[in-house]
């Protein structure tokens, strides 16, 4: 098993046992910051051989992709999940944008088994993560004028997360191959140990998440797994028909199927308040983000696999 | 020491706040803050400092009693519902009463 | 304002306590608890907070005189004798005194 | 509880000050000391506590009336004028009065 | 001389000359955060290719000498030395246990000199931690029943710096060489960088506990030489016994030599909280680390040479 | 453009609008150390190829030029900026001295050009930091006796900045290339990855000081795109007269050029707390440290290129 795994679980076992094991919240901060500007760079690196125009279609389908998801996964969790009208929202939003660990993990595991994917993937990882957000926002508030968009608009486009995945995109588009390669050492060599320290970190809380999914019941562990499995079918669809490789099929599903733990939460916290937080972190930390690095991103890759064997690629 | 009583209105809640917060006490009229980290627990539940959305701050305003009225007064009308947070007032003195 | 005074308990101790601590403290009635790092100096000499072992924290407890008299009883027969401990308390004025 | 009030004179100023101060504190005569980071704005601006030059320190010291005066007139005396900084003063009950 | 002890010896001017220079608690952490994981993480990698059984007496041997030196130590300190029963048995606990830094200046000394030593000694570090801890207890408390024994297990087998070393070794049994090489550049290129950093402020951290010695006197300075003296023999006489090669006996003196100063004081203050932690501090931080890092390993280097020669090896 | 120039626009355009985006004070403190020792260890090591009577007369000119240019800034600050007397003494002193993370983003130029310069460089940045501070306070002071020496010293010779810088000198020195070689991956390999981070702080410390400018209005602007200008021309001046080659006389126009901004307001603040500091560093931060680092140092370079083509070297 890819040892990047085996420290998610060794933080998930230290956070069950309720050992003292914690992050400083300092380098958790770094870690995450060295992740995103990496991830954005290699991107980056890879535009610059690109033409922007060619990237077009793909950017409006994907994000189209994230302003449907929050939409179909609402009545759901209104209906079948009878959730208030807050809440439901906001676990929608949570789930139409993404993670960026789950992307660095199915990454790591496609790097490892030598499976190509488009290089731009980073970008329509940046893509993804806002337009689910605005969603939330209108299903929690309707069209009404009170919405602060000022507020709403900083919180989501300045946030740290969205910043350095962008900056790292340019960064690596501008610089080009030759520039950026002093920097690889930090940046690229290193990845994959500050993956795993991440990681565990994750275990960790995802371990105090489980708490409150006692809770909350079994409905949002089913739909904590059931949501990423149905996102994941129209991922690998947008792949197909955007004539993606099968590695980039893959990890769009991926994309699609992973759920915000950073973004949407801080978002949400300030545009829909009265949504109550822990709800949507222990469906997305709790059930789909160990799901998703545990199970799904293999399944996505079968899935990808499928597809383009059924439907010729 | 001739000193003179003014109000410390200290206030727990999420550290997602800080920036929204900061802007309603200095509209308020106070003249100043201070913020440090914290992490604790009440009826919203643990709130540890290691993660972000679950990390609380430490806001104290040093004011006049009018001021720390009005601040309460506009917390309680905006955040207690939704948000984890806390306040309490202390009577202490100051030496430059005209500074807050 | 119309408020109420309860009890603010602060406690600055040593850090390995903070877990140990907290059990105490909610048996003993309190709803909730506030805890930040911080370092000092007292008869046990420096403390700083580079090092954990030598480090302390600053533990406050908003409560009622009862809860406040009992959680103040229990650190003086426990935690007096071995471990850095001060504790003072303060009057506080807070909106919602059924929270405390 | 059988309590005794004392003074808590609470100060925030720049972090650079931090040894100094604690230097002067001891001096006048406190037998300890608390401090904690913190950040914050008044008269002289916002001290965000990310860039040490510019960051705050929150510094406390239990002790009785006459030292509690002493120090407050010698921070007045020595820094009021030049650097960022504030000070108040709260009545606490402690326990054991003789160790302040 | 190696540069690993010259920041150590920084640290430690920097400290008695009252700079304000100083590792941040967030650095400090992550710095022996990624020290435990990569020792775990090496002597993981070799354990996958041993097999357990053959280990397991010499983990017993090891184990039970982990309980033998704080039994030896307690009366030395008591009667010699005149303390009372409590701090007698927190130092006592102290120098049955070991020092990871300790181990891994040792580690790094013997890999610039080629000196080869057994890969399992990752393993013999973390089942030295903790038996010392238990015979503290009950050197203090006899064997009443009022002995938390939860908290205590919690502490003892929770604490952060077990849960990372067994983690890492786990971590690297199960994954083996191939798997954790994506890791190795953060893990292990890195990591005499890191020991680097970590030495300056143990320096920074040994020149604090200076000063309580002059206070608790010259018993406690000869203490803090002669016992890891004392305990070197014993290693080395083990480890010979035990058939290691030269390296691992002398390995293996040094990690008897070596006394602990961060599992052990943690547990001592919840189990033991009459005990004065300065002394014990004083005695391992302000002597015996210094000590065992300047003049210690070599010694106990040469001691395991002669062992062999004389007795054949 | 070179990326770590882009990480600074980066921060600088964070900054500017306000996002959240902030290293925390550990990682900054953290790179920081990194920065210096690296620094100075890369410098040590060379050092060791050459005799220190040698460099003698090149540090002491250096010193001489640290002490000449704060008298020279002074009157213009006093007199055509009308500044008050600590005002002008303090931002004096801010420019006689050193800004490190100047000396390593001309240092990077260089490498990427494969411009060479003398190896002892790092010696004269450590000589350059001091000097300033002490004309500064006499500037502020006059020979007064109520200069509280020891505070000074202390603040100057043992903050952190020098400690390091000269720390590591010595370890280099000491150790040679062969023993830091395994410290190298950490503190050489990774060098521009972590001067990009540093840059990104930088950056977002820099916005915060643009809000300050406007307040002090434009003299302040002048200044600081004015004096480094000209100690530019002293620093090339001196470099050729000291016989360095092309590339130290660009290095030491460099560091004439640069404005401290860690080592002298700390020691400022405690020497002269009557000049107030968001002067001096929305000068040297707000305006000389992006003019440097943005336009500087290829002037620079071009300026020595033009000096030895004259005078012929
Ligand atoms: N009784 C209390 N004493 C001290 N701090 C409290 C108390 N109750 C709540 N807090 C703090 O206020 C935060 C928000 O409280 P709550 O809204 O009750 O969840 C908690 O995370 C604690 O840090
Ligand atoms: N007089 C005091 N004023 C403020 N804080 C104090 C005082 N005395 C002790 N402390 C704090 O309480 C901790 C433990 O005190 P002690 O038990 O006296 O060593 C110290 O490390 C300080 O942080
Ligand atoms: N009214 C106030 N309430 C709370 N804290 C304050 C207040 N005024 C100033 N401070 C704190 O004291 C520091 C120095 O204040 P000043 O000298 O006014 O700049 C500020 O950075 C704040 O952290
Ligand atoms: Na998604
Ligand atoms: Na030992
Ligand atoms: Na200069």
């Amino acid at each position: 098993m890819d040892p990047i795994i085996l420290f998610f679980l060794l933080g998930l076992t230290a956070g069950l046992l309720r050992s003292e094991l914690r992050l400083p919240a300092a380098v958790y901060d770094l870690v995450s910051m060295l992740l995103l500007l990496a991830i954005g760079m290699k991107g980056g690196v890879e535009l610059a051989k690109q033409s922007f125009g060619a990237l077009l279609p793909q950017v409006l389908a994907v994000m189209a992709m994230g302003l449907l998801l929050p939409v179909v996964a609402y009545p759901v969790l209104r209906f079948a999940g009878r959730f208030k009208r807050a809440d439901a929202a906001s676990i929608a939003a949570h789930y139409g944008s993404v993670s960026v660990a789950t992307y660095a993990v199915a990454a790591a595991w496609f790097a490892s088994r030598q499976i190509e994917f488009e290089a731009h993937m980073p970008l329509l990882l940046a893509v993804l993560e806002i337009p689910a957000i605005l969603v939330g926002i209108v299903l929690a508030r309707g069209l009404s004028r009170e919405i602060r968009l000022d507020t709403v608009a900083h919180e989501v486009f300045l946030g740290k997360g969205i910043v350095l995945l962008i900056g790292g995109l340019l960064i690596g588009w501008i610089s080009g191959p030759e520039d950026i390669a002093p920097l690889e050492p930090l940046f690229f060599d290193l990845f994959k140990g500050i993956l795993a320290l991440f990681l565990l970190e994750m275990g960790l809380i995802t371990a105090a998440h489980f708490g409150s999914l006692k809770r909350y019941g079994v409905f949002l562990v089913l739909f904590g797994v059931g949501m990423p499995l149905f996102s994941s079918l129209v991922g690998t669809a947008l792949g197909y028909m955007l004539g993606l490789s099968v590695g980039g099929t893959a990890m769009l599903a991926t994309l699609a199927a992973s759920a915000s733990y950073i973004a949407v939460p801080a978002a949400m916290r300030i545009s829909v308040p009265e949504a109550n937080p822990t709800l949507s972190l222990a469906a997305s930390l709790g059930v789909t983000f160990p799901f998703n690095v545990l199970v799904g991103i293999p399944l996505y890759h079968a899935l990808a696999t499928r597809a383009h064997a059924l439907f010729g690629g | 020491m001739n000193s003179h009583t003014r109000k410390l209105l200290t206030i727990v809640t999420e550290a997602v706040l800080e920036s929204v917060l900061i802007k309603d006490i200095e509209r308020l009229g106070a003249h100043g803050y201070t913020v440090s980290d914290a992490r604790g627990k009440g009826h919203r539940g643990v709130r540890s400092s290691a993660w972000d959305t679950s990390s609380n701050i430490r806001v104290e305003v040093l004011c006049d009693q009018k001021t720390a009225d009005a601040i309460a007064a506009h917390l309680q009308a905006h955040y207690y519902a939704d948000y984890a947070m806390i306040l309490f007032v202390t009577d202490v003195a100051v030496l430059r009463p005209e500074k807050f």
